[in-house]
């Protein structure tokens, strides 16, 4: 095989994830944005009125809800994951790091719906021993979605963490600074720029979780007035109709998976731009 | 403010290879004293017992006594973070923070009590002027300390250990990674600061030690690497007529 | 008090690392105990009967095998021919640029959108329908960036003396990638395909509505077959037969986790 | 080598498609797709089991998705028989599909084992599903949230309860919405304050159904038509059907399937219709 010929095959399979991608707009954009032109942007965003069989295609409930359910799981997850990061980098010594971090590998391993299912068996009964209701709801899938970005997070940000040079901890400890005031002051800081992109691509995760969410949130099409009380994300509400939805039904679905890919696509760009500017 | 270090039969282990034996010796304070030897001589790893930042290093073992004002700085009670302060230490290769020029310096005092703005800028300002950076960086001083050049980083690193107001600063080659010029102001630096702290400084070049240190240690390893003590004495003396017949060997640079 | 700080601190974050851990071993303890009785021969090769679908899996197991073989056969060629450019061939610039952000875009793609793209274009568009196909070309679209970054990596981690001593013997340079780099980098491609295996097997987002949800032993290619996470999702949110959904779930561990293992294995013997 | 990494790629898809032959030969033969209704799919299911075995050359598939799925399947053809635990709607009815009724089911509204509640009006239960009434002391029970739990709105259930019950007024949106019976039913028996709805075949002891308007849901209420929560579940077929469709329909009225399959969840077609 003549090596040109070889070049343009590997080209074209480079280019298939770029296709891919265009692809993945292209059908979700064209499937979705019929409902743009018909219901008009306002009656879309700003209106709570979920009633498809009426009609009525206000997605603000699954906008709040995938922000409120996000917001809820890195508040809960990313402080341990990143404390999880820093024990792992800074403080265990060998024995224990052989130990703890293959879990939390593990733990990114496992399917979404086997989460769910812990969620509906465990965190479900808890929630509502807890906090009353039905137990489906934002507090389950909070400390669903907290286990599930953990991982991710905890490996991105001990990435970074550990990257930082040893010199600057002797440095600090020569100057009399405790092993955590040396973490505080100078480790964190320098390394904040890999946290942060962590954290961003750990919300990343938690807005695109579906099963999870699906399983344990109660797909409410309301804005949760209390902990206990169930909601909905742009993800589960996909989820739950598209089995059966058609017609302009459908077509708002398709347009939640448009505002999704908008969503993840600023995120991307975000870390690139923010770890492409530090340089990491 | 006469801080001085007792040395008593010394030895030092990463694990089981032994690096240093039977250390002896005594140094006084407001003095500089500089150690010398052939390179993987532990220099270097006995001036990281003193302030035992050799603790850092896993599967480390230190027998003997090391005291300084007369008190056992290797007990368990000893309080590791006070000793590290009242012991400074410039490492060979500088190491500012990834912060500012200010905050670099102002680094230790935060680090010990909470001071006022107004405090941290007096100790700045004073530290800078001790070593001899205050005039190249007084309106620069939020920039980043990485912008500094080699030398002017060492400088940095010595005010930063200066404004702990420690009582002994160790120095570890602190200029062989540096420019001449800027060697020769950090020697001026280290006569100066003499009076207010005693200064320990390992280095490769004898012109060094002998123009500089009141006293001088010569260190030499045995072919399995563990390390003595050969001969300490004042400076002019172990440079002109040395006891040990290896020190003079050393010093008149037949081999080493 | 700094000391007490110090070491409120240490323990604080050495109770954060103790839970994450905790966290798993909750999930992996409470599903195996519950499912352990649940897993018998007659559970993994009987098929499901009566009202709720109790009784054995095995046509979900084999959906789940099928849909994933599907998608890895089309996607690791494609996969390691895009690692083969962009570590061999590209000359960097806009393309190489371009394709990056794709691949990086690809790999934030939520998986309810993967599930709506494979709809709107395999099951609909292509008229495939709901069946092994439709499922294994979604799946094989999401696994890409996984196989192009470890293959990638594995290639670029081949040292550049085997190309030059290979090219030094007057070979050419598809003779050099396919005779010295790719040997070489063979294990960690591996481990990349096995990784994207595990990850392909434990989807369900995706299959649910490109692979069907009908229970049956999926044979042709365009044979629909409800998957072990879709099974597990349908028996866990009917809420009726929890002993089969547990079973299941167990299984479904199992297999992802024996991946995953397989993959470290590899990995570990390379490094 | 590459040539070994895809080896062992296709050695696991081969050992996929082994795993296939090992199983009960599965010949295509000629396939009858049914989708829609999940309230059907059980009973289905449970049918096409024994009629696969019986008929080796057919091979009945069944799909859920829902009523309103399993019409559009019906009019499509993307399913042969089209399910649905709903009446078609008035728009429906024009896209020539003819509706073969196979069963009767009644919806039992149900509660907490705790709760006080033995009996609720249509209209009160209209109230609480509106968000109208929260507590369920304004109906004479003990001083706790009413929790609402709700089908999905694929659900055939749904949409029978919304006409004979809501009429015109909407469901609260705060309920939790769950796209099984089972699950509706767990959650009303493990949360105190929990009401919901679920085809009688699904009530067990650990949930309580009330009477509606006074009656209980029984066989003879049902039968006798004064329960006010029935409906009809139905196969939809359009057109023509080629000789297998046909006969799995038989099938499905045959009173051995009714007897058997169908009475375990619902009511045989003919304790309505008389029909035999």
């Amino acid at each position: 095989m003549s090596a040109r010929i070889l070049r343009k095959v590997f080209l074209f399979c480079a280019l298939t994830a770029v296709v891919s991608v265009v692809l993945i707009f292209i059908f979700v954009a064209v499937k979705g944005a019929p409902i743009f032109a018909t219901a008009g942007f306002t009656r879309l965003f700003f209106s709570m009125n979920w009633d498809p069989l009426k009609g009525n295609f206000g997605m603000l409930p699954f906008i709040v809800g995938s922000f409120i359910v996000t917001l809820g799981a890195l508040v809960l997850g990313a402080p341990l994951a990143i404390g999880t990061a820093i024990f792992l980098s800074e403080i265990a010594h060998d024995r224990i790091k052989r130990f703890i971090r293959p879990s939390v590998e593990l733990l990114a391993g496992i399917p979404s719906v086997i989460y769910g299912f812990f969620g509906i068996i465990l965190l479900v009964p808890l929630s509502r021993m807890l906090f009353g209701g039905s137990g489906f709801g934002l507090a389950t899938a909070w400390i669903v979605l907290a286990i599930m970005i953990l991982p991710t997070i905890a490996a991105i940000s001990e990435d970074a963490i550990s990257a930082v040079p040893p010199v600057y901890r002797m440095g600090s400890l020569a100057l009399g600074a405790t092993r955590w005031q040396t973490i505080k002051r100078v480790v964190i800081p320098t390394a904040m720029p890999g946290i942060v992109n962590a954290v961003v691509l750990g919300m990343g995760r938690a807005i695109g979780e579906t099963m999870a969410v699906l399983m344990v949130l109660g797909n409410a099409p309301s804005v949760p007035k209390s902990v206990a009380s169930p909601a909905s994300t742009l993800t589960s509400a996909i989820a739950l109709d598209m089995s059966y939805a058609s017609g302009v039904h459908q077509t708002a679905l398709f347009a939640m998976g448009l505002i999704l890919l908008a969503v993840s696509m600023v995120l991307i760009t975000v870390v690139r731009v923010w770890s492409g500017r530090v340089g990491r | 403010m006469a801080t001085t270090f007792e040395v008593k039969n010394l030895d030092f282990y990463y694990g089981d290879f032994q690096a240093l034996e039977d250390i002896n010796v005594e140094i006084e304070g407001s003095t500089i004293t500089a150690f010398i030897g052939p390179s993987g001589c532990g220099k270097s790893t006995f001036l990281r017992c003193l302030n035992r930042m050799n603790d850092l290093i896993p599967e480390t073992r230190v027998e003997g006594l090391i005291t300084l004002d007369g008190r056992d700085i290797y007990t368990n009670e000893t309080d590791l973070v006070d000793l590290r302060r009242r012991v400074g230490m410039i490492f060979q290769q500088p190491n500012p923070f990834p912060m500012s020029i200010y905050d670099n310096v102002a680094y230790g005092p935060r680090l010990h009590g909470s001071p006022s703005k107004s405090e941290l800028d007096g100790i700045v300002e004073t530290t800078l002027k001790q070593a001899a950076l205050w005039k190249e960086v007084k309106d620069k001083l939020n920039s980043l300390a990485l912008s500094l050049s080699g030398g002017q980083q060492q400088r940095l690193c010595i005010a930063r250990v200066l404004a702990v107001n420690p009582e002994v600063v160790l120095m570890d080659e602190p200029a062989s990674a540096i420019d001449p010029t800027s060697t020769q102001k950090i020697e001026d630096l280290m006569a100066e600061l003499k009076e207010r702290f005693s200064i320990i400084i390992v280095t490769h070049n004898m012109q060094q030690a002998a123009r500089v240190s009141d006293h001088t240690a010569f260190f030499m390893a045995d072919d399995t690497g563990k390390a003595n003590l050969i001969e300490f004495g004042n400076t002019d003396q172990i440079f002109t007529n040395p006891k040990d017949e290896r020190t003079e060997s050393y010093i008149t640079g037949r081999f080493g | 008090m700094r000391k007490g700080i110090d070491v409120f601190m240490t323990l604080l974050l050495y109770t954060a690392a103790l839970s994450s851990c905790l966290v798993l071993f909750v999930i992996l303890g409470f599903i195996f105990t519950k499912g352990v009785g649940q897993v018998s021969p007659a559970f993994i090769l009987g098929f499901p009967r009566g009202l709720n679908a109790e009784g054995g899996i095995f046509p979900t197991i084999v959906a789940s095998f099928y849909a994933t073989a599907v998608a890895m056969t089309v996607v690791t060629p494609i996969g390691i021919g895009a690692a083969i450019y962009l570590s061999e061939y590209a000359t960097g610039g806009r393309i190489v640029r371009l394709i990056r952000f794709g691949a990086d875009t690809l790999a934030s793609v939520p998986s309810i959108v993967f599930g709506l793209f494979g709809l709107a274009l395999f099951v609909n568009f292509l008229h495939l329908g709901w069946s092994m196909l439709s499922g294994g070309l979604t799946l094989a679209v999401m696994a890409l960036p996984i196989i192009m970054r470890t293959a990638e990596e594995a290639i670029l981690a081949v040292p550049r003396s085997y190309r030059e001593a290979s090219f030094a013997l007057g070979a050419t340079k598809w003779q050099t990638i396919r005779r010295a780099v790719i040997p070489a980098a063979a294990p960690r491609i591996l481990t990349g395909i096995i990784l994207g295996t595990g990850r392909a097997f434990g989807e369900t987002a995706v299959v649910l509505f490109t692979a069907g949800v009908s229970i049956n032993l999926p044979v042709l290619l365009t044979d629909p077959g409800r998957t072990m996470t879709s099974h597990l999702y349908i028996l866990a949110t009917e809420g009726i037969s929890l002993p089969t959904a547990y079973g299941t779930a167990l299984l479904l561990i199992a297999i992802v986790l024996a991946f995953n293992y397989l993959a470290r294995k590899l990995a570990t013997k390379v490094r | 080598m590459l040539k070994r990494a895809s080896a062992s790629l296709f050695t696991f898809a081969i050992l996929a498609l082994v795993l296939i032959s090992f199983a009960r030969p599965n010949q295509a033969g000629d396939r009858i797709m049914l989708a829609g209704s999940t309230t059907v799919l059980p009973i289905v299911e449970a049918a096409s089991e024994i009629y696969n075995s019986e008929h080796p050359g057919e091979r009945v598939l069944v799909q859920g998705g829902g009523s309103s799925a399993g019409i559009e399947a019906g009019v499509t053809g993307a399913a042969n028989i089209g399910m649905s635990s709903r009446d078609l709607k008035p728009g429906e009815k024009k896209l020539g599909l003819t509706d073969i009724p196979v069963a009767v089911d009644a919806i039992a509204v149900i509660v907490n084992n705790k709760n006080s509640v033995e009996k609720l009006t249509k209209d009160q239960v209209r109230k609480v599903y509106s968000g109208e009434i929260t507590n369920w002391k304004e109906l004479g029970g003990l001083d706790e949230e009413i929790i609402l739990v709700n089908r999905d709105e694929a659900s055939g259930t749904r949409e029978a309860f919304a006409k004979k019950i809501m009429k015109n007024s909407s469901f609260a949106k705060g309920a939790v919405i769950q796209p099984g019976s089972g699950q509706v039913r767990s959650i009303v028996s493990t949360t105190p304050g929990g009401i919901g709805y679920i085809s009688l075949g699904y009530v067990t002891k650990d949930v309580k159904a009330i009477a509606l308007d006074g009656v209980e849901p029984t066989v003879e209420s049902i039968a006798a038509k004064r329960y006010g929560l029935m409906r009809t579940l139905h196969f939809l077929v359009k057109g023509e059907q080629k000789a297998s469709v046909k006969s799995f329909i038989e099938f499905m009225l045959s009173d051995r399937v009714q007897r058997e399959i169908v009475s375990k969840e619902f009511l045989p077609i003919k304790v309505v219709t008389g029909k035999s």
